[in-house]
């Protein structure tokens, strides 16, 4: 234990460390420097995850909940920094920092020419490269801060600190108009979740008098009937008010609809990042935390099927809006947005082992298409639009082999690592009694074909067909050097195996121990794993499934659409106008966050303060004030006009007001 | 019948002032214009005297003398130590003033002797006679004074209207007296005040009050019947600006008191009313008609109005506390007034009135030290701590709402918000405007200390005020 | 015996007449001189018919008081008028309004 | 060693006197005299406030450091007015954070002052020891002599130091803080007659009707209402921030703003909790209003300076919102008021974490002005790529004017929406747009600022900060990450004072017999 707790620190120091250092001395360590600092970092933080991992999840050792500091103590109510590392924690801990340390080494590559992404001459662009890896380092060190607090408080501390560096990071080109649109729309939106997920932690605090995770589990259930009246007359269940602002916040940061508009912006970021923190870390922390919430929502029936709800809607549409971009980093980015929904939708059918072992394939696998698609993106000379690509996997093989495992695994064939996961979250959600449940099942049955379509619509424009790129393009084409190509090899491996390895743990099996809390009448994995046996049985089994079909039958448009050199986007738009409007527009989301919330948000404000403070306020009372007082004295002063008989009367005058002042009292 | 000598032991200062001011008027007949500064020396000569005189007399106990009417207690011997010292100062302020404008003759000193005289009376009188006899001697001096410098039109408008409005002021006080007389039998104030203790509340007597009350306000300038201040302030050379403005001050507040309380003490409840109303006017009129003024002599004219205004929220309490804190206000009002016009004479040429607002524009870069000096005195007037006149404006609300008139005390600190506004401008045109004149500021050498003396009195005794409240609370019996 | 109240009211309506006399007139300034005397003369009927119907001497001293008083007051408003007439060559009541506001 | 100094004297008198001397200095020289002696002034004083800090007994709620532990010192004996000083958990911190800022502006203004820099470093430093002043009294006159003679030096440096407004903007300032502040004059002289002196102490234990009560908490929430400020009495800060220099401004938002706070926990809350609790909705409505109608108008700004002038009556508002909940959660618990220390701790926390925040935010706003003379965002544009390093500082105190957790500007606005929440949903519901309105404003000003393409070529010439300048807001940056991080001593300082005022405003003052009369 106290060993566990050592290395814990380190962990989280060393990526720290090495932020720091990479940033404040990036000018004099220089490049080799900064990518040295940070990675020697990251991979001192990797390596000692692996063997608190072995020790938590192999070696059963127990739990770690430990105070590192307090950070302030209020009426007896202590604010700690600390560390909870169970199975849940440790398995976040090792794909967090094995991502990030392929990330790393990544960067070196796609970042080696950065300085051609800055106006000739700005000192931000003279050392981008050592900023930039301090950046992904300091992510790293938020993102295990959220993963391994023992708290509320500092569950907001990490989840917010990933917020702040997803906002340097996709403003990281500054110079960009659209980066530094999209990294405030992003931060605003993330904003919009904290505010319900701090309320959130309000609300536990009232009721638990604490924001520890083992108080407050530990006294849920005493809580269980517990209401609350927010609108005057109706009593709400406490649990539910908790679930649900709780779960705003990860609906900003795991980007739900309606709060997902900031994920596909977020792509002006480089790609690395889209890969780490709008991949496969950052964006599924919220799935982390409802997971760890687990004791809450499980006394909640109402917030479930709210998740479940929203889950459902974000797998199934955000997964059409894949269908017609054409931006590579974008499909990505909306199948992210999709496989998030369907880990909520797991979430929402308590099956929350399931959500979280599809969290940690789709890290793998999607990482690896990110940074495939950045490999790509790199050999392009930063080009991302499809249409200009096609046929590289003769230039490009590893490329073209881990993208097209990538590809295989997020459709869920059979063996590779998404396979299993998405298909224990599709039986799950038909085992489940959430009354939202047959909506979602739905929804995630029809989002497999979807997302089998848009995944090969993508893998044949780019990897095959013809070449569309320019000459000069095409002649530059070549594979993209060992730090990006040994990334992505290192992904494709776990993104290959890791469910088949993990399935009759996690999902099935009891992997998570303590950490995660169903209760018996919603343990759906519980009764599902009976019909399971084994992986190579569950592989086998899922050939039979309607979703292995409805997969296929995805790739199989796709192969046609492209043999016939059809692009689907093309198609939709010249059959299915009406559909492609709406699609295009991405249902007019922005369009309602920018004219009605942004605009009408400065609307108000300018109506306040031009009514309310210039007119009124300064106006009215303080310059009106100001003005009468002037105009009385320049009345007044008309009084005194020099004429002697005047001054008289005037004295007669307050005689008789004297007088006046007896007579009439 | 014996001749019973009275005793005029008490009336020493006044007897020294008589003769010196007699034998001033002689010795300056023969004094060439060179050697006119004898004149001068022997005006503050005799005022020091006279400080001594009174000094030596104090004691707590009061005498009364010639028939009863004339006393000293306490509070005259004070007062009359503080005329002193003003138009000490006046003097000093007024000295180069005059002579770079041709006044510098032995009729200013003499006029403000005879003036000094006028108000030892007026504040050691204890019969309605003797009140008039220095009222009257006070005025006539100052109504020569306003006129002195005979080529100037706006002097000599000045004194007429002062003259007029004066004259009529004094007729209606009389008038007011001779009420007071008919109903009481008397002249003299104890015997008016037991008389009026004794009997029933008739018209007549109120009737008496309220004339008698014109004649009072109008020597202090309160609303309504201020009207002559801001033009005689404007149109008197400054050197009798400053005179008008500061000492006569005391003693019509002096009169204040030896009428309405010494004399008709049990009429509280009436002058009470009168008092009010006369105070609210005064705030409101003179804080917001000064807001308006360019001319910075006229502005402390109204300023002073507003003054006068908090100085009767003090006596209208008609408590002790309330006359101490009145008293107080009083003198420091005589001290402020003295810096405010100082401050004009100091900037002020041969050949050249500094008395419109712009003259004083970037005095800090001109004169550092100065304009520092100039922004301690307009924040004194405005009663900002820790500067004099806020203790003197914290006594008075403090008597007004130990009376029981919270509202009153809130009245007053609006009304002098709004004339923080004005000593504002002022302290604005020093600091924050750029010079219209570049040329560097150097006064000579004893206006200059004396100014500076004055303005740093002001913070000085603001940091220590205890020991002037202290002997404006003694005198009071407090 | 003519009652008190007779000569109090005649002195009452001169009051008020230089009162009057006083801002009704607009025209000359030694008009308004007399007015102050006139004003002087009725509180002086006032303190006599007091004094004499009290049967109190002091009234009537300072009466004499008074008069003394209104000829000083007499000899330096003219003082003052001979001044403002040099400088201003008018001693109309209108033209006395340089000083104002 | 510092034991037997009379310390909080000489935390106000060094200041003044030093100031006084600077002024003496200024009228032969560059400046440079005046300038290193201010400096050092500073820093003794700061040195000097440093005992305050480790000789804090932080188990006891009661004044320590007093003056007046042997025999009263009477300063005014004919007013009854003592020199009596002594500071408990809440005034301390404040202390601190004056001396602290005062030095970060003697060196901001460094070279930046060129008209009369001693003029200028004397009315801080004269400054300086009269805001300790106010928060070391404990004599109610001596405390309204510190806050009113305050306003003078402020007053000058706005108006000789300041804008193109400056006249309107300072005369404005004044009259608004002297409108209120004579409200409370008359308010504490009806105190001293009811107590019988002027003891802030005594008046605390003075029982007193429910009327009066009322009357008294009216006449000091204008007071100190206009100087926190709270809406609708806000309207001259926006002015004074923008026509400040950037010392008046730091000052200003970083200190004098708490000047009101600090009344609210020194005056209102104890004397009058009776009224404090009748007109509690009143202040929780205006604090509402502060933190959203603010928030709102924020967003709307042109000018940098007015922007952040909002923001900090927008983040003020979370102080009187944290001080004035008690009696809600009371209401919503039974009568419990527990919960309600965490809001009043977080009120007076946030008042230092926004001393740093917004004083840092002032000052990087001052650095560009330094450089371009303009404060209107439209004028810049990419300062990122010719400023990196001042660049990196404005994000962090963004992202801590944004209440990012990590930073100071988090702490106390959490806690107070914790125990907001404890109240009423609502209140906490409010209260927590600011996260998004306060991200909202903040961070557009920065896109436009800071990111983007270089507009124009004055941007395009301007050099980072210098040693000078990176000296200040690195210090800030520190201060600003370590009570982020670890703000458990400032806590530890204000406990024992918070509960015991929490305590004592549970106890009705009304006296017994206001009952039977009701009857």
């Amino acid at each position: 234990m106290e060993q566990i707790y050592n290395y814990s620190l380190i962990i989280v120091l060393a990526p720290l460390i090495g932020a720091i250092i990479a940033g404040l001395f990036g000018g004099s360590i220089g490049r080799k420097g900064a990518h040295s600092v940070t990675i020697v970092g990251v991979a001192i933080a990797f390596i000692l995850s692996a063997i608190v991992f072995k020790g938590v999840v192999i070696d059963k050792v127990g739990t770690l909940n430990q105070t590192v500091y307090t950070w302030l103590v209020s009426e007896g109510i202590r604010f700690e920094v600390g560390f909870l590392i169970d199975e849940l924690t440790a398995m976040m801990m090792v794909v967090v920092t094995f991502v990030s340390l392929m990330v790393h080494l990544y960067t070196i590559g796609y970042m080696s020419h950065d300085e051609e992404n800055w106006p000739a001459g700005s000192k931000a662009g003279s050392n981008s490269y050592q900023r930039f890896f301090s950046y992904i380092s300091l992510f790293t060190f938020s993102m295990l801060m959220l993963v391994m607090a023992n708290n509320f408080m500092q569950l907001f501390f990490g989840w917010e600190a990933v917020g702040l560096v997803s906002y340097l990071l996709i403003g990281f080109w500054s110079v960009r108009e659209s980066a530094v649109y999209a990294n405030l729309k992003a931060f605003l939106v993330n904003r919009v979740g904290d505010f319900g997920f701090l309320l959130g932690i309000a609300a536990v605090l009232m009721t638990f008098n604490s924001l520890d995770y083992a108080d407050v589990f530990g006294a849920a259930t005493l809580h269980k009937d517990a209401t609350i009246s927010i609108f005057p007359g109706s009593e709400w269940s406490l649990m539910t008010v908790i679930g649900i602002l709780l779960f705003i916040g990860a609906m900003g940061k795991s980007a739900q609809v309606p709060l997902h508009v900031w994920l596909p912006d977020s792509m002006e970021g480089p790609t690395p990042i889209s890969a780490l923190i709008h991949a496969a870390t950052m964006v599924t922390a919220g799935i982390f935390m409802v997971a760890r919430m687990s004791p809450l929502y499980e006394l909640s029936e109402t917030a479930l099927s709210f998740i479940l709800v929203i889950g459902a809607i974000t797998a199934l549409f955000m997964g059409f809006l894949g269908l017609i971009q054409h931006d590579i980093k974008r499909v990505v980015a909306y199948s992210t947005l999709s496989q998030l929904g369907y880990m909520t939708v797991a979430l929402g059918a308590s099956a929350y082992a399931a959500g979280v072992f599809h969290l940690m394939t789709h890290a793998f696998f999607k990482a690896l298409l990110f940074l495939g698609a950045g490999s790509v993106i790199i050999a392009m000379h930063h080009k991302q639009d499809m249409r200009e690509m096609g046929g590289l996997r003769k230039y490009m093989p590893i490329t073209w082999i881990t993208s097209l495992i990538g590809s295989l695994a997020l459709i869920g064939t059979p063996f590779f690592a998404g396979f299993y996961s998405k298909d224990s979250i599709i039986m799950a959600v038909g085992a489940s009694s959430n009354p939202a449940a047959g909506f979602a099942y739905a929804a995630v049955v029809a989002g497999v074909f979807i997302t089998a379509l848009y995944s090969f619509r993508m893998y044949f424009m780019v990897f095959h067909g013809e070449e569309r790129m320019d000459h000069h393009t095409k002649e530059h084409l070549h594979e993209t050097p060992w730090v990006v190509t040994v990334p992505l090899v290192l992904l494709a491996i776990p993104s290959v195996v890791i469910g088949a390895i993990y399935v009759m743990d996690m999902p099935f099996g009891d992997f998570f121990g303590s950490a995660i809390y169903v209760a018996a009448e919603h343990d759906v994995l519980a009764e599902v794993g009976k019909g399971v046996h084994g992986w190579f049985g569950m592989a086998l089994h899922g050939f039979m499934t309607l979703p292995f079909w409805l997969a296929a039958g995805g790739v199989f448009t796709a192969w046609m659409l492209h043999r016939k050199g059809l692009d689907i986007a093309v198609v939709m738009q010249q059959r299915l106008g009406f559909i492609y409007k709406i699609l295009d527009n991405k249902y007019w989301a922005d369009e309602v966050y920018a004219n009605i919330f942004a605009a009408g948000g400065r609307g108000i404000g300018s109506g306040l303060w031009k009514v309310g403070d210039v007119a009124l306020i300064d106006g009215v009372m303080v310059n009106g004030s100001a003005r009468v007082v002037g105009m009385l004295s320049g009345l007044i002063r008309q009084v005194q006009n020099g004429l002697l008989y005047r001054y008289a009367f005037a004295m007669v005058f307050g005689l008789l007001l004297l007088f006046g002042l007896f007579l009439f009292r | 019948m014996t001749f019973d000598m009275p005793n005029f032991v008490p009336a020493m200062p006044e007897i020294f002032v008589l003769g010196m001011v007699c034998l001033i008027l002689i010795l300056d007949l023969f004094l060439s214009d060179r050697s006119r500064v004898v004149t001068y020396l022997l005006s503050q000569a005799t005022l020091v005297g006279a400080f001594l005189l009174s000094f030596g007399l104090y004691s707590g106990e009061q005498v009364l003398t010639f028939s009863d009417s004339f006393i000293l207690d306490p509070m005259a011997s004070v007062l009359k130590m503080v005329v002193y010292a003003a138009v000490f100062m006046v003097l000093l302020y007024s000295r180069d003033y005059l002579r770079q404008r041709g006044m510098f003759r032995g009729e200013y000193f003499v006029l403000a002797l005879c003036g000094v005289l006028g108000m030892m009376v007026m504040i050691s009188a204890h019969s309605m006679l003797t009140l008039y006899m220095g009222l009257e001697l006070l005025s006539l001096s100052m109504y020569a004074m306003v006129a002195l410098q005979r080529d100037s039109a706006v002097a000599a408008e000045a004194a007429m209207k002062y003259f007029i409005l004066g004259a009529m002021a004094s007729a209606m006080l009389l008038y007011g007296m001779s009420m007071i007389y008919g109903v009481t039998g008397t002249l003299d104030l104890s015997e008016v005040s037991n008389s009026v203790a004794g009997q029933e509340r008739q018209l007549i007597l109120i009737f008496g009050l309220v004339f008698l009350m014109v004649g009072v306000a109008f020597k202090l300038g309160a609303v309504p019947f201020h009207m002559w201040v801001p033009d005689v302030y404007h149109g008197s050379p400054t050197a009798v600006t400053i005179y008008i403005s500061t000492a006569p001050k005391l003693a019509a507040f002096a009169m204040l008191m030896r009428l309405l309380v010494d004399g008709l003490g049990s009429l509280h409840a009436q002058w009470h009313d009168i008092l009010v109303l006369l105070s609210v006017l005064s705030l409101a009129i003179g804080n917001i008609v000064a807001i308006a003024q360019t001319n910075i002599k006229r502005m402390l004219a109204y300023s002073g109005i507003s003054h006068i205004g908090f100085l009767l929220l003090g006596v209208l309490t008609g408590a002790q506390e309330g006359y101490a804190a009145a008293m107080f206000y009083a003198i420091v009002y005589v001290i402020m007034g003295l810096g405010g016009f100082g401050m004009v004479i100091l900037m002020s040429r041969a050949g050249f009135e500094a008395d419109q607002l712009d003259d004083y524009k970037g005095l800090n870069q001109r004169s550092p030290w100065f304009a520092l000096m100039m922004m301690f005195l307009m924040f004194s007037m405005a009663g900002v701590p820790p500067f004099l006149g806020f203790w003197a404006k914290l006594s008075v609300l403090q008597a007004v709402v130990d009376a029981n008139m919270v509202w009153l005390a809130a009245v007053a600190v609006i009304f002098s918000v709004i004339g923080a506004f004005y000593y504002l401008r002022i302290v604005k045109l020093l600091y924050f405007d750029k010079p219209v004149i570049d040329e560097p500021f150097k006064p000579s050498f004893d206006l200059a200390a004396i100014f500076s003396a004055n303005a740093l009195a002001v913070i000085l005794i603001g940091l220590a005020p205890s020991s002037l409240m202290t002997i404006c609370k003694q005198t009071l019996g407090l | 015996m003519i009652p008190l109240s007779y000569y109090l009211t005649v002195g009452a309506i001169l009051f008020g007449i230089s009162m009057a006399g006083i801002f009704i007139n607009r025209k000359n300034i030694i008009i308004l001189l007399m007015c102050i005397e006139l004003m002087l003369l009725a509180v002086n009927i006032n303190f006599i018919a007091f004094s004499h119907y009290m049967g109190d001497i002091a009234g009537q001293v300072f009466v004499f008081f008074i008069l003394t008083v209104a000829a000083a007051e007499a000899a330096i408003g003219l003082a003052i008028l001979v001044v403002l007439f040099r400088n201003k060559r008018t001693i109309n009541v209108d033209d006395l309004d340089t000083l104002k506001g | 060693m510092f034991a037997d100094l009379p310390l909080l004297s000489l935390l106000i008198w060094v200041p003044v006197i030093g100031g006084l001397l600077v002024l003496l200095t200024g009228s032969r020289s560059s400046g440079l005299e005046a300038r290193v002696l201010s400096l050092l002034v500073a820093l003794l004083t700061f040195v000097l406030s440093i005992p305050l800090y480790t000789g804090f007994d932080t188990a006891s709620h009661a004044m320590q450091f007093i003056n007046f532990a042997d025999a009263p010192v009477v300063w005014i004996e004919a007013f009854n007015i003592n020199y009596h000083l002594g500071v408990d958990g809440i005034s301390m911190p404040l202390i601190l954070l004056t001396t602290f800022t005062t030095v970060l502006v003697v060196i901001a203004g460094w070279e930046v002052i060129k008209y009369k820099p001693a003029q200028y470093m004397a009315a801080f430093l004269i400054m300086e020891g009269l805001m300790i002043g106010v928060f070391a009294s404990l004599d109610a006159m001596l405390f309204y002599v510190f806050w009113e003679a305050m306003l003078i030096p402020m007053f000058i440096v706005i108006g000789v130091w300041g804008g193109d407004n400056r006249v309107y903007a300072t005369i404005k300032f004044f009259l608004y803080t002297f409108l209120g502040s004579v409200f409370m004059l008359v308010a504490l002289i009806y105190l001293y007659f009811q107590s019988g002196s002027f003891s802030i102490l005594d008046m605390h234990m003075q029982p007193l009707g429910l009327t009066a009560q009322i009357w008294i908490f009216l006449a000091f929430l204008i007071a100190f209402a206009v100087k926190v400020p709270m809406w609708p009495v806000h309207t001259w800060l926006p002015d004074a921030h923008v026509q400040a220099p950037t010392g008046g401004s730091v000052i200003l938002a970083a200190i004098m703003l708490k000047l009101g706070a600090y009344g609210f926990l020194r005056f209102s809350l104890p004397i009058v909790p009776d009224a404090s609790h009748t007109l509690d909705w009143l202040m929780i409505g205006l604090s509402l209003i502060a933190v959203a109608y603010i928030g709102f108008v924020a967003l709307v700004q042109q000018d940098m300076k007015k922007l952040i002038a909002y923001s900090s009556i927008s983040h003020m508002g979370f102080v009187t919102l944290g001080f004035f909940i008690a009696w809600t959660i009371a209401e919503a618990n039974n009568g419990s008021m527990v919960g309600a220390a965490m809001g009043m701790e977080g009120g007076a926390v946030q008042m230092i974490s926004h001393g740093f925040v917004s004083g840092a935010m002032f000052l990087c706003v001052g650095v560009m002005y330094d450089r371009m003379h303009s404060r209107q965002i439209a004028d810049y544009g990419g300062v990122v790529h010719v400023m990196p390093k001042f660049t990196g500082f404005m994000v962090l105190f963004a992202m801590a004017n944004a209440g990012l957790p990590g930073t100071a500007g988090f702490v106390g606005e959490f806690m107070v929406i914790l125990s907001a929440f404890k109240a009423n949903f609502w209140i906490a519901f409010v209260a927590a747009t600011t996260l998004i309105l306060g991200a909202g404003y903040t961070l557009w000003m920065v896109k436009r600022v800071l990111f983007g393409e270089i507009t124009n070529d004055s941007v395009a010439a301007l050099e980072d900060i210098n040693k000078r300048e990176f000296l200040v807001l690195a210090t800030l940056a520190v201060m600003v990450l370590f009570f982020g991080l670890y703000p458990a001593p400032l806590l530890e300082v204000m406990d024992a004072t918070v509960r015991h005022l929490i305590e004592h405003i549970a106890v009705s003052k009304l006296p017994a017999s206001a009952f039977a009369g009701a009857m």
